[in-house]
Formats: C-alpha cells, structure tokens, sequence
C-alpha cells in the first residue's frame, strides 16, 4: 500500500497543484459563508467554513456586525448613565449586564447597597437567567428543528418578561439594578406573582425534559457532538455552562460569591457526559435546562426572607462619587462570567470600562470543536455554546 | 392491436360513471354529435383538470390543517382572522404568493430554474391517477398500480436535484444533494413494503389490494401477521423521507440550509413546490391507507355486504360510494395529521443518521418482515385468524399508547386547563 | 348509443376512431427521444446534457406504453430517470471542480473515432434489424401478454442462469463498491 | 492564596522583573517588564500554587501618555486572581502575546489591538477583529477622532454640521 508511483500533479483553480495517486477518491473543497444573515447563527455571526461535502475541514468565525463600540460611548457619559449602555450588550440578559456594573460601580466607590435591594437584585437576576435559559433552550430546540418547544420556552419566558414590565416597565432593556440598589421596589403582590410562577414553572421544566431534552432524536443529534474537553474549555477561557459542561463546578455564585449569594443553599450543576461524551452539546444544553431548577430554588429561598426596608438612597439615582482607581469585578452571567474592568479618574463619568463578554470568550473555541462535524452540526455547535450577537461585539 | 397500452386509454376514462353520466346529462343526444376522437382528448383534459382541483382544494385545506395542529400544539391559536378561524388564510396567502415578484438569480441556469417546479410537480401529479376514492370514484385502475406509484415517485428527486443545481447557490445545491440521498435510499424499504402486500394481495392493482382486505377490520393487512406492523411503521417512515416531512426534511432544513433546494425560489413556482409537497403527503397516506388500512372498507362486514348488494338500487350505490369516499378520506387525512403531529413533535435529524436508519435499521428490519410474510403466507394463504389475534395483542401496547395519545389531544385538551399565562 | 358503452370500450379496447391519435402520440415521444438525443450531444453543458438524457429515456418510455409494455415503461423511469440519472448527476456535482460554475466540456480531439464508433455501432444495429426475421402477426396481444407473474415466472425457469449471472455479476460489483469506498474512508 | 502571597511568591520567583504593584486597584495588580511577561505568565500558569488556568480578559488603557495592556487572570483551582500590567510606549506601542500560553488571549489581543493599536508580538493572527478591516485609527485612544466617512457613508456627526471635539466629555 501507500507507493508513490504514478503520482500526477493535477492543476488548481486556484493556482497551485495537487497530487493524485490513480485510484484515489477526490472531492472537492468548498468554501461556505455561514451567516452574517442565517437564520440560525443567533445575529450576525459570520463563519467561514471549508466542508469536504458536508463535513467540515476548518472553519473561521468572522465578528463585529453588530459593534457600537460601548466602551467608547461610555467614556463620555456618567456612571449611572452607563447602565441602559449595558442593557444592550447582553439584550436576554439585560438585568445581569446591569448587576455586573453595578456591582463594579459600587465595589470602586464603596457604596453600601441596602439589603433589600440585594435580595431584590437575587430575585429579578434569577428571574433572568430563567428567563435568558429559556430563550437559549428553546431557540435551541429550533436550531435542531423541534419548533414546538422553542414555542412552549417562549410562552413561559413571556411571563418572566410580564413580571420584568411590572418591575420597571420594560420588556428587554431594564436599566432597573443601578449602582447603590435597584430603580423600583418590588411590591408584595410582585413578589406573589414571581412566587406563583415559580409553583407554575416547576412543573414545565419536567415538560421541556419530555419534549425536547429526552427525545431520542434529540439525543442522538446532540450527544456526543462538538466534544469540548475541559483543558481546552479552560484554555480558550470558556466559562459559565460551556464549561460547566466540561465537567468542571465553576459557578461565581459559589466561587466567589458576590451579592448575598453566600447565604443561599443551591447546587452547582456540572456535565456528566450521561448520554454521549462528557462536554458535548447536550451536556452543555441540559446544564441550562437543570440550572432553572437551581434558580428557582434559589428564587424560592429569597422570597421566604426578602427582608423590609429601603431599595436605593434616592440621591444614588442621579450619579455616584467613584475615587480614583480601578475594580474588576465577574459576575455569574447566565452564558458565563461576566467581568466589568472599570477604571477611574475621580470624575463624573468613567475613565475606561472594559467588559469581558462571556458568548466573546465561548465562541473563540468553535473553530476548534467543529473541526470534523458536519454542517448541521455546526448549527447545534453554535447553538449550545449560546451566543448573543450583542455581546460578542459590542 | 392498435392501440397497445391500456394505461393511456384508462388514464383518461375519469370516474368511468359520475363524471360521464354528468356530461351525458348535460349534453343529453347532442352528444353522439360528438365524434369520439374528439370525446377522447376532452375526457383525459376532463380527468387532469379533476386531478388539480382535488390537489389545489387538498393543499388548501391541507395548509390551513397545519397551521392550526401545528398551532393548537404549540399553545396558541394560529390563523383567526380571514374566514371562520383563518380558514381562508390559505387563500389569502396564495393571492399574496401569485402577486408576488419571480426572482430568478442571476447566474442561475434560468431554463432548468424554470423547469425544476414543473419536474417535482409531475412526479407527483400523475400519482392521483391510481390513487382510489371509492369503487367508481377513481381515475383508472391500473394493473400495475403499486408499480406504478414507485416509478412515478422517482421522477420528482430529479427536479428537486434540478432545482437545487440551477439556483446557483450553495445551500440549494447542498439541500439537493441532501434530497437526492435520501430520496434514492429510502426507495428501497418502500419497494420492499410494496413487494410484501404485492406478494400478499397477488396484484399490483390498488383496487385489488383493497378487495383483498373487505369484511371484518382484521382483514386489514396491517393485522394479517405479527410482522405486517413492521412493514407498515417502515413503510410510514420511509414515506415521511420520500415526501421530504420532519424528522427526514434535510432537504429544506431551515435552520441549516436556509431553506435548501428552494430557496432561491419565490412567488408562483415556490408555490408549485409547496403544492407538490402537500399532495404528496395525501398520496403517500393514501396508498398507505391502501396498502395497510383496508382503503375504503369500513372494516364492518355486514355493513360491507349491505352496501355491496347495491343491484337494481341506484340510491345504495352512491351511498355506498360516499361512504367509501368518507372512509378512504378519513384514513388517509388520519395519516396526514399523524405526518404533522411528528413534524412538530420530532427535531430534525442527520444526513448520516438519516443513512443510518435506512440501511441499518428500516431495511434489515423489513426485509426480516417480508421473509417472515411470505413464508407465512406460504404455509397459511389467505391469512389466519390466529396470526391476526396474536399481532393485535403483540402489537397492543403501542396501539392503546397512540390511541391515549390521541384521546389526549383531543378529549383531553378540554378537559385540563392550559394555563395560557399571566 | 349510450355514453357509458362508449366510454367502457374505450377503455377496455380503444375503437378505431382514437386511434386517430396514436400518430400523434408516437411522434411526440419519438421526437422528444431523439431531439433530446440529439441535443446531448450538441449541448455543451455537462449538467443540462444529463437531464437531456432523462427527457429522452422519458421519451423512450412513452414509447415502450405505446407499444402495451407497460412493466418495461415504469421500470424505465424508475431504473433509468429515478436511479441512474441521479448517479450520473451525483458524478457530474460531485467531480466538478467549482461547484457553481457551469462546466463546459472541451473539444477532446476524439471526433473522428467516434464517428467512426458511431458508424459502426449504426451499421450493426441496422444490419441485424433488416436481417433478423421478426414475427409479425395481426392478432391482438393476449391480454396477460405484459404482466409481471409472466415475466417473473420466465425470469425463474427459462432464463434462470442468465437472471442469476447477472445478479452475481451486480453483487459484484456492491462489493467491489464497498471496497472501493472503505479504502477512500480510511485513507482521507 | 492571599494577594500578598501571590506577590510574594512572584517576587520571589522573578525580583527585579516585577516592577512594583498598583496601589489604586482594588484587585491584585502586578506591573512587570515587556521583555519578562511571556515567562512570568508561564510560571503563572505551570507554578501548581499560582495555577492561573483561565485567562479572563486581556484590555487596554490609554493614559494619553503610555499605553496599558491589562491581563487579568484567574485560578478555577485556587479561586485567586491577578492582574499583569505592562506599559507600552503610546507612539508605537508593542507587547508580547501570551497566546502561546492562553489560547483565550488570542481574540482579546487582536481586540486590543483593534482598540488601542498595540502590536501583540508572536500573535498568530493580528488583524482587526471588530472594526473592519480597513478602518482607520484607534478608536479607544483618548486622541481618536472619528473620521468624516467611511466609503461614502459620512459620518453622522458632520451632517449635523457640527465636528466632535477632541476627547472632553466633561466640559
């Protein structure tokens, strides 16, 4: 076998040449422009793959539809004016983008937060990462082709979206958690309503399992797809569920607890790799679909001893005095660690405020874990690793 | 003889008696007028035009049937506004399709663009001329029906292969390849059902083969032996992956390919494609219905004798023709709404899985049946009273699980409350 | 005379007066064979030369209906049109080296063998059309003269060895696939 | 470990190399020589009680003087983090890469770049990541002026009929 007789070099297009043994297989190379505008790139997301008929040889993400350049904009206005900036980075998860800051804001201007407001921002941020999971889960569902449940995922995220409109009265930019507490109280017939759905929504999570998590399609289209080991996840800086899917229990809530996270009893749910390889996509999805369940416990423990009082000094509302100095401060973003690197110059407004967007750190790592799969496995890919567009480029 | 083909000659005689006594009625003795070689033309016009309204009228009420499943499953209501419970919406939405700009891409091959819709429609199209409605009620009974039906089915991969080349775009280009896969390897499991009910019905004739089936509901060839629901689940999949239906739609996988083979399609000719898909899925259910579910037979002896003795009685003999149609539509609109049931429970699956389960799994396992059938038929011909017992309680369980799960649907929506949200 | 007479002989045995539009018939199917023959042979793109060819197997088949072969007729679309067109289109998308491009075929400088091939090939055909004694008889078909149980039952007695040789030439030939394939797997 | 521990250890390991802390930050903040950062960003990650695994984010800061590169690093292990520092000259400014090291930093140093126009040196692949590929400037310097358009498609500010000062946000 394998003689190097007979070996003619036959031209390419594209300049060059190619050697072919006589009885060799040969097909083509194709160059396919996944994206900016397909419909399961999750935004603008542009890959570049090269396939040997399906299968996929080498890809290379292209990003930056979508940059506003936040980090300038926010150079030139006032430390609460930042907040709305920070909605529309992570839009599915705009109460967590504005957490982060906040709590960046305050850690560098020692502002004290009033504890209502801290279990305020518990409540509303688990809320969110419901409500966020569930886009993800049910677009997911979409991306593998099983359009009912991304639809029953919407019809339960709709409530979570109601209760956020009765909060603050937006729908998916919230500006609500600013530095030193929150916009608005929540009123006890709020908390009733989040309490409601939390009985309500248990129940659905074991509906989603049955429809889309343990269908046997489902399985056999996800497990054992776009294997991420955990050295790798760790060396591209994957975080959040990508990571957690790899087997590794990092969650920021427990690591290094910010808020009062360290005051509540929940569990830290890790890929086991049950149905196919560990740090596969359907590890990666079901971390997501396991961790609503951990929120609503969480939900659950915080409503039972959300205490009275204040929610924000009112003269916080306008801006906050921040020394000189700088913080950086991560927070568990429901697609990873969200950091805000904030750096100031004593003035109104901030000097440099840098954000280490998790879905920017996660998507880095596509190229190299859909090396071999086939087309339709880089929509799975892409849509396990649960990027928003918004984020990745700012 | 002259004129050799019968096929040629029956493909024209429409419902040998409803739509000639009509035209008798109407032409009364004018008609000898006619010569017949003009008659002969005007009758197989008369024949296809039936073909397309019964295709236009299907895919309409088709359309409209899966948006509102697809809809009620999904926790909302679809379609409300044009007609009782969007029931027009169809046709709205066709006006809106014909109004719309025919985009052909530049580059493309615009001949072979233009061509594709029309090639995936004619593999479809002449399929009606076997499929039976009733005893008179059927365009021509072909002696070589089931046959038919397969050579004719493998004329609409080429267009879409067609369509997919000519649109100059990569997705289509992958969505026909995709097609072209799946369309030839999933021939072969069909071929083999359509062997094991040509084996045991002894004919290729669709008029035959429900013959065969008349009297009680277990001489229904899916009840004929333990093996026959195999064939038939294999068959029903296969189908599914011949009219290109979730979970086998990789062909138009829109989340992967865009919208695959005919994306690049708009207006009237991507109309033709969603026409041809939709009677499709009635053909396919039809002759599965055919095939499997007795085609027209109510399944009730008696009530099958009374209507067969129709001698001398006019009355009974449409009465009997519009219970057949009844029963044969009921059926095969059964079927199609199983179709749309999976399509909006399933997610989609590989173009390797979708190999996967031809080769690895549908062709052993019919291939086992078709064996087991025809040596079981060699032993008892005509079928066994025992055999059939012993398939309804093998196969009990996954019978009385769909029949729960349909009274779920549709008892039990009205009886739980969905809490739509607050 | 009764509508329904007519229309039932018609079906049954087609009168002397349809028969007016058997002409028609033959010669459409004839032209679109041929035409499309032809054409393939003049046209210069690779990917229209292969649905040529199906338009004029198509044609073929019409004619084998006309001629009351109707088994052959269905076989033809599905062997031909639904299975090896589609191979010959899988061969011509797969090997072509940009994907989108139509691709024109080059003069390959073979002209004169193949005219010459071509003769030959006429020249044969034609000879042992003219020469071999047909039977030709006025008689009508018998009704059963083109059902499969027929042609199964000669295909299991009387042309057994030829029906087995070529099944195991078929075999073959999957298997030499096979092998071809796995070798192209393990090595890229 | 304990931020002083850190230091300590990174003293320890490197003296003179390490230029000295930052007192304003409130994170561990560690200044060290360009020509020194690949190898204490190895010793980072190899040294089994630093263990720095994660790379979280690497930035930058214009101080209108000097250019900062910022790396900020974590330990999934050890759950401590450390921020490294290295100045860069703000005329040409150039910073070794650790992708090498981090395959993380890969994104955020062409960001840096993108931002800042730092050359990351030994990057595999520096090109713009977010901008597009022609685009002029550095938006993130303090002295950046947006330019008047961008293939024809002018520039929002200059229609309004008024020019964005140079960087004065405060008044």
């Amino acid at each position: 076998m394998g003689e190097a007789t007979n070996v003619t070099e036959v031209p390419l297009p594209q300049g060059g040449t190619v050697a072919v043994k006589p009885g060799d297989f040969r097909t083509e190379e194709m160059l396919l422009n996944i994206g900016p505008q397909h419909p399961s790139t999750h935004g603008v997301l542009r890959v570049v793959v090269r396939t040997d008929g399906e299968i996929i040889l080498d890809s290379q993400v292209h990003i930056g539809y979508l940059h506003r350049c936040f980090e300038k904009v926010v150079e030139n206005v006032t430390w609460t004016q930042v907040t709305p900036y920070t909605d529309r980075m992570d839009y599915l998860a705009s109460m967590y983008n504005n957490l982060g800051y906040s709590l960046a804001v305050e850690k560098l201007g020692d502002v004290e937060v009033p504890e209502r407001a801290s279990y305020i921002r518990i409540i509303i941020g688990e809320l969110q990462r419901i409500a966020s999971h569930l886009m993800s889960v049910g677009t997911y569902g979409l991306d593998v082709g099983a359009i009912t449940a991304f639809l029953y995922c919407f019809r339960d995220r709709e409530i979570t979206l109601r209760i956020f409109e009765e909060v603050c009265g937006q729908r998916l930019n919230y500006n609500y958690i600013r530095p030193g507490g929150v916009s608005g109280d929540l009123t006890d017939e709020m908390l009733k309503k989040i309490d409601d759905f939390i009985d309500y929504f248990l129940p659905k999570i074991d509906e989603i399992d049955n429809l889309l998590s343990m269908n046997g399609i489902f399985i056999y289209r996800t497990a054992g797809v776009g294997i991420l080991p955990l050295d790798l996840a760790l060396d591209y800086g994957c975080t959040g569920p990508v990571l957690r899917g790899s087997g590794l229990a990092r969650d920021l809530r427990k690591d290094e607890p910010y808020g009062l996270y360290e005051q509540f009893d929940f569990d830290v749910i890790t890929g086991k790799g049950e149905k196919g390889q560990l740090g596969d996509c359907w590890d990666r999805y079901m971390i997501r679909v396991r961790e609503m369940r951990e929120s609503c416990k969480i939900i659950k423990q915080a409503l039972a001893k959300i205490p009275e009082g204040k929610f924000i000094e009112p003269k916080l509302l306008k801006n906050v005095k921040v020394k000189k100095g700088e913080s950086y401060l991560k927070v568990e973003n429901p697609r990873g660690e969200l950091g805000y690197y904030i750096v100031s110059d004593g003035k109104k407004g901030p000097y440099r405020c840098s954000v280490r967007a998790p879905s920017f750190c996660n998507i880095a790592v596509l190229p190299e874990i859909s090396r071999g799969c086939m087309v339709a496995d880089m929509v799975v890919i892409i849509g396990s690793i649960d990027i928003v567009m918004g984020e990745v480029d700012r | 003889m002259i004129f050799g083909g019968t096929m040629l000659s029956n493909g024209l005689v429409f419902a040998r008696y409803s739509l000639a006594e009509w035209i008798q009625g109407l032409l009364g003795d004018r008609l000898e007028m006619i010569p017949e070689w003009i008659l002969f033309p005007l009758l197989m016009l008369a024949g296809c035009l039936v073909i397309i309204g019964f295709i236009t009228v299907f895919a309409l009420f088709a359309i409209w049937m899966e948006r509102k499943v697809s809809a009620h499953m999904q926790c909302r209501l679809g379609p409300m506004e044009v007609g009782f419970h969007g029931a027009l919406q169809t046709i709205a939405d066709g006006v809106k399709l014909l109004g719309k700009e025919d985009i052909v891409p530049r580059h493309a091959d615009k001949l072979l663009h233009y061509l594709a819709p029309i090639i995936v429609f004619a593999g479809v199209f002449p399929l009606f001329v076997v499929v039976p409605f009733s005893e008179k009620i059927l365009i021509s009974d072909i002696n070589l029906g089931l046959f038919f039906v397969a050579a004719v089915g493998a004329v609409e991969v080429v267009g879409v292969i067609m369509a997919g080349w000519a649109s100059n775009n990569k997705w289509s280009l992958f969505g026909a390849m995709r097609a072209a896969t799946q369309l030839v390897s999933y021939e072969i499991p069909l071929g083999l059902a359509f062997l094991t009910i040509i084996l045991l019905a002894g004919s290729f004739s669709m008029v035959d083969i429900i013959h065969q089936q008349e009297g009680w509901l277990s001489n229904w060839f899916l009840f004929h032996n333990p093996f026959m629901p195999i064939i038939f689940l294999s068959f029903f999949t296969a189908s599914l992956a011949e009219c290109k239906r979730a979970p086998f739609d990789l062909p138009e996988a829109e989340s992967e390919l865009v919208s695959g083979f005919h994306t690049e399609y708009s207006g009237m000719k991507f109309s033709i494609f969603f026409l041809a898909e939709y009677a499709a899925m009635y053909v396919v259910c039809a002759i599965a219905a055919v095939m499997f579910l007795g085609g027209w037979s109510t399944g009730i002896k008696p009530l099958e004798a009374w209507l067969a003795d129709s001698a001398g009685n006019p009355m009974r003999e449409v009465l009997s023709n519009t219970v057949h149609l009844v029963v044969i539509v009921t059926k095969s609109m059964f079927l199609v709404f199983v179709q749309m049931w999976l399509r909006w429970t399933l997610p989609r699956i590989r173009l390797d899985q979708i190999m996967h389960v031809c080769l690895k799994v549908l062709l052993p396992w019919t291939m086992v049946a078709m064996v087991a059938t025809s040596a079981i038929e060699l032993c008892w011909p005509g079928g066994n009273m025992v055999l059939t017992a012993l398939t309804i309680v093998i196969w009990s369980i996954p019978l009385l699980w769909t029949l729960k799960a349909i009274l779920d649907m549709t008892v039990g929506i009205f009886l739980k409350f969905v809490p739509s949200g607050r | 005379m009764n509508i329904l007479n007519t229309l039932s002989i018609l079906a049954a045995a087609p009168s002397e007066a349809t028969a007016i539009w058997l002409p028609v018939f033959f010669w459409t199917f004839a032209l679109v064979s041929v035409l499309s023959s032809l054409a393939v042979l003049v046209v210069k793109d690779i990917v229209r030369c292969a649905f040529l060819i199906m338009s004029s197997l198509s044609g073929l088949a019409g004619l084998y209906l006309l001629l009351g072969a109707e088994f052959l007729a269905f076989t033809q679309i599905m062997v031909y049109v639904g299975g090896i067109l589609i191979l010959i289109l899988f061969g011509v998308m797969l090997t072509n080296r940009e994907p989108l491009l139509i691709k024109r075929m080059k003069a390959t400088g073979l002209v004169a063998p193949g005219v010459l091939a071509g003769l030959i090939l006429f020249t044969a055909i034609g000879y042992s059309v003219c020469t071999v004694d047909w039977k030709v008889t006025d008689q009508p078909l018998p009704a059963d003269a083109d059902t499969p149980a027929r042609i199964g039952n000669a295909l299991m007695s009387d042309f057994i060895l030829p029906f087995e040789m070529a099944s195991v030439l078929l075999l073959v030939a999957l298997v030499g696939a096979a092998m071809a394939a796995r070798r192209g797997g393990a090595e890229g | 470990m304990t931020s002083e521990e850190i230091l300590k250890r990174l003293q320890d390991q490197f003296g003179e190399a390490i230029l000295g802390t930052d007192d304003s930050s409130l994170n561990l903040t560690v200044k060290v020589a360009s020509e020194t950062l690949l190898e204490i960003s190895r010793f980072c990650r190899d040294d089994s009680s630093l263990s720095f695994d994660l790379l979280s984010l690497v930035s930058g800061v214009d101080w209108t003087d000097r250019i900062e590169s910022v790396i900020h690093l974590d330990s999934t292990a050890h759950k401590h983090h450390l921020v490294l520092k290295v100045d860069c000259d703000h005329e040409s400014p150039r910073c070794p890469s650790v992708v090498e090291i981090w395959n993380a930093a890969d994104w955020h140093e062409r960001e840096t770049y993108d931002m800042f126009g730092i050359i990351y040196e030994g990057h595999p692949n520096l090109v713009r990541i977010l901008c597009a590929e022609d685009w002029e400037g550095y938006p993130l310097r303090k002295d950046y002026l947006m330019p008047d358009e961008y293939h024809g498609i002018p520039n929002d500010f200059q229609q309004a009929g008024k020019r964005p000062q140079k960087y004065n946000p405060r008044g």
